[in-house]
């Protein structure tokens, strides 16, 4: 029924024209209540999603559910849609999330709602353009324009000192992408096609691949972040609101992260191979120093935003050691498991980290703080919220069992096989990770009811539940049963994995 | 005889004159507008030797034009002058530093 | 002596456009102050009828009349639809303000319409005089205008400023003019094309000519270190003139700058390309990091408009049709985007009352917010964010950089736009993200409102896809 | 030297020295006529490139009109002349420099080889029956027939926009309405009302 | 038969998960009671049919089973697997845990039986059921290292399951971050194997690892290191993590913290021997690293001892069985490293009852004391608590080796297997591990004495409440006091010197110190008789006469042994300051890394220079520049005249 349908165009342009719908329809005045139809909205694509998963031939590596149009003849930019074992989960993972940003700013957001529930829907659109774009110069705009959605939610519905955050998060992020905007001007010229595929077969000497190289890291890495690009994201996810939050560290973060496997990596191989000891260090100061600087946190959202940091450092880790795989052990075997398990950790990260988000979300809307030292004994007024937070702290320190520790897990097989002392100071994030979040958890949840205002506190009601009961099930869902999520994506990292062997030189 | 750059040269001399005239005056805005006339007629110096000396008649049709527009120009520069010193009360060039930054 | 009656047809607009603007004139002097509103609608009658009239010549090829002193070729058709419709919107978006400030008169419209009138001689221009013609009209209407409000001290004070630097930059062009004519022998622009192309390679004289040429040309622009008058004509000038001056006529400083530099000069193209990277470099660096230190909107969209020039610049450097036809791209869109954001603060700005503070913006978004969607988009797009069509303008800039070599050049835009986009992202936050200083509702007429939305919307839907536009350009660059 | 190049030095220098008055001289009345001068000089100087209507016109329409008409708004402001001179000397030498500067590089651009009288010989001078205006006119009213029109709008422009600055209705002034006073009726003027006699206390 | 095995299996695991869910989620609704019955009828019928397994393997001698449940992911062409290795190993484990641990549960009944968090509580040892039962069957290292977290975790909430108390969510959270420190180690011992061997399934790296054994590795440049040892140094960390060993042994104590029932199953019986287990595991591969043996055996040695000395003086009767089980697993330790694996996991599996036991036992004590931990607060119990009071003797005495009860068995085989064994530092070992049985003699004996007889010290109103507690209690006591006697007599021949475990433990004839011990055995009694003559039971009666003489005879003697000893009593109270130089160093130390990194690398140099300073600069910049507009007409003017200048100077004269 489904196959028909330009799928992804819909799961595009669906949550965007339903998000300017709910804008004109304005807060609950208009003809419908706007968080009911966000609500719709945000389910519909999410329906719509699924098929991407259910119709994937996970066989071939080509890219599926592909749409061609030109767009803009001048310089031959197209629209071009396509979607590969890569961009699905992510796909998936997006849609999923939204759907429960939008319910879990239900009842919290009072400030204009319509707008509210607007900017993420529209923002929903944006994420899944940028990962189904198969042009450059359309990724390029889903992935700019999706700044402006996240500056005002951060803005409008912030913190105390959003200002400062949102406009700290707009720049960083604008100053990181305008190179690659360049980089992929330049290689229009060498391509003639913005195509991304075309890309990928173009052949340009070291100097120019070392030059778009770094153009692409400045702008993914920032995104990702990475060390030392990333003083942004503390501040942009302390300030932002619960779902601002969410959606910054379940899919924001992801798309530095794909911006590496779909451009970097495979366009110039030669650079990365080149440059890649710069990528795994960075990788490694993300994973140590990051760890040691969130023990340091006493903002319960800084704390998990570094923890965030951290874990990204293992997705780039785990892409950038195939080189190293190679130089040490003479073959590319493991490098495939190195990539997948960074994408595994995206995905796992996009569930955790929003559901901590999420809690202290909970947690906020009930006593407007975040400081760690306000709260205490949580747990003797809202044993449910608990439970959750104590698992999904968990599943953040990455225990077996739960999606936190498939892709950490992988990542650190695939290191080890690089180089021990990758491995050695990847692995301290079972210690620090797990130092840093369950510190927290002892003093936030455990102990005896610290003050007046937790004794007040009341356990999350159904709706909370209801959110936090779902990602729960994805969690441990996946820390399970990983197999499916890898299936999908396996034929794609294999082709990538081959095709990044390959000097272009 | 009298060489092209004879003419060209008191041209630029003048044209020199004119700009320095404009920087150096600070209190009459009158003057300014006189150092517009002077630079206008630096170039129509210029136009009506080049015509000259290169047998061209269109050079001293374009100085006609200038002419034309300067004297158009003059009657806008003192309208608004007549606007200005009637809301200032002054044409002090100095006083003008109401718009800055 | 033959004299043979030229061809009219080309001219057809300009005609028109005059006898109508003197009909204007003549129908303005027995109106009273109540039916002065007839003034206006005739005024944007005349408007329309040009820019029918214009259309009526879309897709003729290049001829030239008048003894070659015009040319009508598809850029000059193109350039002056926009001039014609941009016009058209900067006089509806002024009438209510206008009409508050006692300046609904007849001379604010028909001095619009010579304005216009200039600026379409000035696009069509083949030769150095008609170029000074045109220029002249042009910037005496302007600097009528600027004083139009007789009782504002800021304004006069701008408009004197802006008339003494104004009058020092057209004598140098012309001292320039007079250089080339005397080393070409011709005020003709193909034959001076011609000659240059005889006389041998860096004639000193030439380039000297050229060095006073780029300072008028400049100057019009409003190109670092010639934009002094900019901030402070935008800022003291009535607002509704400020829309006037900084949305159509910098498309006609890009029809005289390709009209001098590419048609006549383009022989020189070595030169004037150095030239024009240190002043768009300088205008990129000193427009971006000036307008953040402003309180004033009207002075910050000067030194953005400062800023944005530059891109202009950057596409005409190029010296590739490509880089002339983005240059030409981002002079519309510059347009389209500044009649937004200045249409933003006539909309809110009420009798005494001129919304040119900052901090006027505070909360817009709970008072008015489709207004303040507007106005973010055209923030947005002045930013060059994408969907928005200030990205793709910058997009198309910068790609003609890259394919001439110039990818440094390309960094450093890029850069400084990331600088720029902080005040704008100001704006953007002022409106979003304060709580406002007062509640009262913005009140404005209906067609302003349906006007400002669709300047909107097209800043919109002309970014996802601006195609078409793109390809209107490529097209009359040839 | 002969007498053709006496007599352009003797101008020239009044010329030089008299637009260097204009922007010296602290009363804008000396100003104005200095520039007078220096339009007759140059009159001169055309007069000796052949350009006879123009220097007439010259003479004519600037020191007849145009001068006038600054001069006239000189008196008319009548500004305060003592206050001109402040910080004049001590922006004076930085404005010599640069001019010096400009002066020098200009001069070494038209005064360099490429004008001399080897690359760019003097024309033969015309005869007496060759008239300068009609040479002008022909070109004027064929060729430049467009910029001719434009100049036409031009001048349109400034009337209207002098007029529009300039033309106020004074404040103070007072004028008739012969419609209103036409249209006066008595009853507007004078009310009759009718009131109760009241009663005495 | 070997399919339905293999279902039986898979029961096995999921009934006391199930429970585990139902009694968790489902807590409120079925309440108390019910909790209690789903997860005993759970883990009883986990414990019946691992009987059945039992009976399958051991009794009918039937081939192990290598069972694969479902494919965790497949990358890069390795199949990670979830699936169940069950040999005579396995199968001895799985009884012995799920027989304690249904004890546990049943015992849990009465211990908890005010308690709010009774549901949740049932749940969390259902949960740790099944999750031991995960580690111990699996086939794999993945399957391996989830158990091994997962019972990490049951852990950290059973420790800090009395959540108001400070001292139980420090004590957790330690428990957890120095276990993490061992599962670095582990992870990374896991990875070598993946590395070396291309998969994670132990039948094929076994089989494999002769092949690898020369295997070098150079991990830091310029030195060459033996792969095996690598590997197994590393595995070995994670088992002194789970296993409390010195130095990761500074978890345990503290982990008193959480309710008895959880000290007797988690933190004596199973999880801390999880380690050993795996060492045992891993024999084909520990056998072929002379050096990991030797580390191990050192390790061991030290924690024997060492640990057993803590244990003499502490006064929490909790404690000082805690202090026991540091010790006893440090001579399973030993035990390994000397190759004697088998005499490691027989004496596991007699620790697992007399330990739980004695924590069973001490609970007894604790609930009949209203919670009152301190020894020194006890005395004279053996009228009050017969049952109590008869096992915990039985239950000291298998601790301390009295020939003939279980404990005397195992531990004797490792002490002359050490004696036997060459390898380097087992002659350390060997003197640890003898004067080990004094020390252990010594602490257990104080403990009994002080505890059940002498004088009564507690207070009035205590005394007239005490009673034997019910019989929920009393039964798990009693059933565990029976292997605490006889499992020793039963099992020794099969599983010290026999060939119980046949392909599961696989030793190099050249460490193969049990069989040579084995050419002496003939039957328990025989042993008995052999062990009198024996140094470690001269050592173990010369403890519990000390012991005796000590607290019986002359109470206040310790009192002045310990003011003539002070500094040695102080560093025994401080443990050898181990809590508190990894408060300082590392608790702190990291604590103050992260501020000053944060602090300085984000906040200062960063944000502050590189971010927020750009942004300064560019706005101070623009505050600077902009007075170049100074609204001077005669600036602007000069401002195109510089330009002009400029452009010339650039551009004409060149």
């Amino acid at each position: 029924m489904f196959s028909d349908l330009p799928l992804l165009s819909l799961i595009i342009w669906l949550p965007i024209f339903g998000g300017l719908l709910v804008l004109v329809n304005g807060d609950d005045r208009g003809l419908f209540k706007s968080r009911s139809l966000s609500l719709v909205i945000a389910l519909a694509t999410f329906i719509l999603s699924i098929p991407l998963y259910t119709q994937f031939d996970s066989g071939t590596h080509l890219m599926q559910f592909q749409e061609l149009s030109p767009w803009i003849s001048t310089f031959n930019i197209n629209y071009h849609l396509g979607v590969d074992g890569i961009s699905v989960p992510l796909i998936l993972l997006t849609t999923f999330t939204t759907v429960l940003v939008v319910i879990a700013g239900w009842e919290v957001i009072k400030f204009k709602p319509s707008q509210y529930m607007a900017a993420f829907l529209i923002m929903e659109g944006l994420m899944n353009g940028v990962f189904a774009s198969l042009d450059s110069i359309l990724f390029y705009v889903f992935w700019e324009a999706m700044l402006i959605p996240m500056f005002i939610v951060i803005g409008v519905w912030g913190g105390a000192n959003r200002v400062y955050a949102t406009i700290k998060f707009f720049l960083y992020t604008f100053l990181g992408s305008v190179f690659m905007l360049i980089a992929l001007i330049y290689m229009y010229y060498q391509a003639d096609s913005f195509a991304i595929l075309d890309f990928h077969n173009l052949q340009i000497g070291i100097t120019a691949q070392i030059l778009i190289f770094l153009a692409f890291l400045i702008a993914f890495a920032v995104k990702v972040p990475m060390f030392p690009v990333h003083t942004w994201l503390p501040d942009a996810h302390v300030e932002a609101p619960t779902g601002g939050s969410v959606i910054l560290a379940a899919i924001m973060l992801k798309m530095g992260a794909y911006g590496f496997l779909r451009f970097s990596l495979p366009i110039v191989p030669d650079a990365s191979h080149e440059l890649d000891w710069l990528m795994i260090t960075l990788s490694l100061i993300a994973v140590v120093y990051i760890g040691f600087v969130a023990l340091a946190q006493q903002d319960m959202k800084k704390l998990i935003a570094y923890s965030s940091i951290a874990h990204m450092g293992f997705v780039t880790l785990g892409f950038f050691i195939v080189y190293a795989i190679y130089n040490n052990t003479g073959s590319y075997s493991g490098a495939i498991m190195g990539i997948e398990g960074g994408i595994v950790q995206m995905i796992s990260h996009g569930l955790v980290s929003g559901a901590m988000f999420l809690c202290v979300g909970v947690m906020y809307d009930r006593m407007h703080s975040r400081q760690i030292g306000d709260y205490g004994g949580v747990v003797n007024t809202m044993p449910i919220f608990a439970a959750f937070m104590v698992f999904f702290a968990m599943a953040n320190a990455g225990l077996p069992g739960t999606s936190g520790f498939v892709g950490e897990f992988m990542v650190i097989l695939a290191a080890f096989k690089a180089n021990f002392w990758f491995a050695f100071l990847a692995a301290t994030t079972l210690i620090l990770g797990a130092a840093y979040t369950l510190w927290m958890v002892k003093r936030v949840i455990f102990g005896d009811v610290s003050n007046d205002n937790v004794a007040k506190l009341t356990d999350i009601n159904n709706r909370e539940f209801l959110i936090l009961g779902v990602l729960a099930v994805g969690v441990l869902a996946l820390g399970i049963y990983p197999a499916p999520l890898l299936e999908v994506m396996h034929a794609t990292v294999a082709n990538l994995v081959e095709h990044i062997a390959v000097s272009k030189l | 005889m009298i060489a092209l750059a004879d003419y060209l040269t008191v041209g630029a001399i003048l044209f020199c004159l004119s700009m320095a005239g404009v920087f150096i005056n600070r209190k009459n805005v009158i003057i300014l507008l006189m150092c517009v006339e002077l630079m206008l007629l630096a170039v129509n110096m210029n136009f009506i030797a080049f015509s000259h000396f290169l047998g061209d008649i269109s050079g001293q049709v374009f100085v006609f034009f200038i002419l034309t527009v300067a004297a158009a120009e003059a009657a806008i520069g003192l309208a608004i002058l007549v606007v200005l010193f009637r809301n200032k009360r002054t044409i002090n060039v100095d006083d003008l530093d109401t718009l800055k930054g | 002596m033959n004299f043979e009656m030229p061809n009219f047809l080309p001219a057809i607009p300009e005609m028109y456009l005059l006898g109508m603007a003197c009909i204007v004139l003549l129908v303005d002097l027995f109106l009273t102050d109540r039916t002065r509103i007839v003034t206006y609608y005739l005024s944007q009658a005349t408007l329309i009828g040009a820019v029918i009239l214009t259309l009526g010549q879309f897709g003729q090829p290049t001829q030239l009349t008048f003894s070659d002193t015009y040319i009508l070729d598809p850029m000059a058709n193109l350039l002056k639809l926009f001039a014609l419709g941009a016009t058209f919107f900067v006089f509806l978006y002024s009438k209510d303000y206008l009409r508050e400030r006692n300046m609904f008169r007849g001379e604010f419209f028909t001095l619009g319409l010579f304005g216009v009138l200039g600026m379409m001689i000035l696009i069509s221009a083949h030769n150095m005089l008609t170029v000074y013609m045109g220029l002249e009209l042009l910037s005496l209407c302007m600097y009528a205008m600027v004083a139009l409000q007789r009782d504002n001290v800021v304004a006069s004070e701008a408009a004197m400023k802006y008339f003494v630097l104004g009058a020092m930059a057209s004598a140098m062009l012309l001292y320039g003019m007079s250089m080339i004519y005397g080393v070409t022998g011709s005020l003709d622009l193909a034959e001076i094309s011609r000659a240059i192309g005889s006389v041998n390679d860096g004639n000193i004289v030439l380039v000297f000519g050229l060095v006073f040429i780029i300072v008028g040309v400049a100057f019009k622009l409003g190109a670092v270190p010639f934009h002094m008058w900019v901030p402070d004509v935008y800022h003291g000038a009535p607002t509704a003139v400020t829309l006037y001056i900084s949305t159509a006529p910098k498309l006609a400083a890009f029809a005289m700058a390709m009209r001098l530099l590419v048609d006549g000069l383009g022989g020189l193209h070595a030169q004037w390309q150095d030239i024009l990277i240190l002043l768009a470099i300088l205008s990129l660096a000193a427009g971006n990091i000036i307008a953040i230190a402003q309180a004033n909107i009207k002075r910050m969209l000067a030194y953005s408009a400062i800023a944005h020039i530059s891109f202009i610049l950057f596409g005409i450097l190029a010296g590739t049709s490509n880089g002339y036809s983005s240059a030409m791209f981002y002079a519309i869109t510059y347009v389209i985007m500044g009649m937004g954001g200045f249409g933003i603060v006539l909309l809110m700005s009420r009798a005494g009352f001129e919304a040119d503070k900052l901090d006027d913006y505070k909360g817009l978004n709970e008072r008015s917010p489709w207004f303040a969607f507007m106005m973010l988009i055209f923030m947005f797009s002045m930013a060059g964010m994408p969907p928005f069509l200030g990205f793709w303008a910058k997009l198309s800039v910068i790609q003609a950089l890259v394919d001439v070599e110039l990818v440094w050049l390309a960094t450093v835009a890029v850069v400084f736009s990331v600088i720029g986009a902080f005040y704008y992202l100001r704006i953007i936050k002022l409106m979003y993200f304060d709580k406002p200083e007062e509640s009262a509702a913005i009140e404005s007429s209906m067609d302003m409102r349906v006007a400002l939305s669709t300047n909107g919307l097209a800043v919109l839907v002309l970014g996802l896809s601006p195609g078409a536009l793109m390809a209107l350009c490529v097209a009359a660059i040839g | 030297m002969s007498l053709e190049q006496i007599i352009f030095y003797v101008f020239a220098a009044i010329l030089v020295f008299s637009a260097s008055m204009v922007i010296t001289v602290r009363n804008p009345v000396h100003a104005a006529l200095n520039l007078v001068l220096a339009f007759f000089a140059s009159a001169a100087l055309w007069l000796m490139l052949e350009a006879e209507f123009l220097a007439i016109t010259l003479v004519l329409v600037y020191v007849g009109a145009v001068m006038v008409l600054f001069l006239f708004v000189v008196m008319m402001l009548d500004v305060n002349i003592a206050a001109i001179r402040e910080g004049f000397i001590r922006y004076l030498p930085i404005g010599i420099v640069t001019a010096l500067l400009i002066i020098a590089v200009m001069a070494m651009v038209v005064g360099g080889d490429y004008f001399q009288l080897d690359q760019m010989p003097a024309p033969t001078p015309h005869g007496a029956d060759y008239s300068n205006t009609k040479e002008l006119g022909m070109l004027l009213y064929t060729v430049y027939v467009y910029p001719f029109e434009i100049a036409s709008v031009v001048l349109v422009v400034a009337i209207i926009a002098a007029i529009a600055l300039t033309l106020r209705r004074r404040p103070g002034t007072k004028y008739q309405n012969i419609d209103a006073q036409v249209a006066a009726r008595s009853v507007d003027r004078v009310r009759v009302v009718k009131m109760k006699s009241e009663e005495r206390k | 038969m070997t399919e339905t095995i293999q279902k039986i299996n898979i029961v096995i695991v999921l009934a006391p998960l199930l429970a585990a869910i139902i009694a968790g989620l489902f807590g409120r609704k079925i309440g108390r009671a019910g909790a209690h019955w789903v997860t005993n009828i759970g883990v009883a019928i986990s414990f019946v049919l691992s009987l059945v397994v039992y009976n399958h393997l051991v009794s009918n001698g039937a081939e192990a089973i290598n069972q694969s449940v479902y494919t965790w992911l497949i990358s890069d062409g390795i199949r990670f697997e979830i699936g169940f290795l069950i040999d005579n190993l396995t199968a001895m484990m799985m009884v012995v845990v799920t027989f304690v641990s249904l004890m546990v549960h049943i015992y849990t009944i009465g211990y908890m039986k005010d308690d709010p968090g009774y549901q949740r509580f049932f749940s969390y040892i259902s949960l740790f059921t099944f999750s031991m039962l995960m580690l111990v069957m699996a086939n794999n290292f993945l399957q391996l290292f989830f158990g091994w977290e997962a019972v990490g975790l049951v852990s950290y909430l059973l420790i800090g399951f009395w959540y108001k108390k400070e001292t139980a969510i420090y004590a957790n959270l330690k428990a957890f971050l120095v276990n993490r420190v061992g599962d670095f180690g582990f992870l990374l011992g896991i990875a070598a194997v993946l590395m070396y061997f291309n998969t994670l399934d132990y039948a094929a790296v076994f089989s494999n690892v002769e092949m690898h054994k020369d295997l070098t590795a150079s991990l830091i440049p310029g030195t060459e290191w033996n792969v095996i040892t690598v590997i197994c140094i590393l595995l070995f960390i994670g088992a002194m993590g789970k296993s409390a060993q010195v130095p990761l042994h500074v978890w345990l104590p503290d982990s008193m913290e959480g309710p008895t029932p959880i000290s007797a199953l988690i933190h004596a019986a199973t999880m801390v021997t999880a380690g050993i287990y795996m060492v045992a595991r891993m024999s084909p591969l520990y056998e072929y690293s002379e050096t990991a043996l030797s580390f191990v055996l050192v390790i061991g040695a030290i924690t024997a001892l060492f640990m057993g000395f803590l244990g003499l003086i502490q006064n929490d009767i909790k404690r000082v069985v805690a202090y026991s089980t540091l010790s006893q697993l440090g001579y399973m330790t030993v035990a390994l490293g000397a190759s004697a694996y088998a005499a490691g996991i027989f004496h596991l599996m007699t620790h697992a009852f007399f330990k739980a036991l004695l924590f069973l036992a001490a609970g007894s004590v604790i609930i009949a004391m209203h919670h009152e931990q301190d020894i020194r607060k006890m005395g004279g119990l053996k009228k009050y608590l017969p049952i109590t009071w008869i096992t915990s003797l039985i239950g000291s005495l298998a601790l301390i080796g009295a020939p003939g009860f279980a404990g005397f068995y195992s531990k004797d085989s490792i002490i002359e297997a050490v004696g036997l064994s060459n390898l380097p530092g087992s002659g350390f070992a060997y003197a640890c591990v003898l004067m080990g049985v004094f020390v252990t003699a010594l602490y257990s004996f104080r403990m009994y004495f002080l505890v059940f007889h002498g004088k009564e010290r507690m207070d009035e109103h205590t005394r007239s409440h005490l009673h034997e507690p019910s019989k929920v209690v009393t039964v798990p006591l009693i059933l565990l006091a029976i292997p605490s006697v006889l499992a020793g007599a039963v099992m020794v021949g099969d599983m010290s010197f026999g060939n119980y475990f046949g392909e599961a433990i696989f030793v190099l004839p050249q460490h193969d110190v049990l069989a040579e011990l084995a050419k002496d055995f003939d039957g328990w009694f025989s042993m008995i008789i052999h062990g009198m003559t024996m140094p470690p039971f001269w050592l173990a009666l010369g403890g519990v006469l000390t012991a005796w003489f000590l607290y019986l005879v002359k109470p206040e003697l310790p009192g002045k042994i310990k003011a003539n000893f002070n500094w040695l009593y102080t560093l025994l109270d401080n443990k050898y300051y181990a809590d508190i130089f990894n408060d300082w160093f590392f608790a702190g130390g990291t604590r103050g890394i992260g501020r000053n990194l944060w602090q300085f690398g984000d906040v200062k140099i960063i944000d502050g220079f590189m971010v927020n300073g750009t942004a300064r600069t560019i706005g101070w910049f623009s505050s600077m520049i902009r007075h170049v507009q100074s609204g001077y007409l005669y600036h602007y003017a000069f401002a195109m005249i510089f330009g002009l200048l400029l452009l010339f100077g650039l551009f004409v004269l060149d």
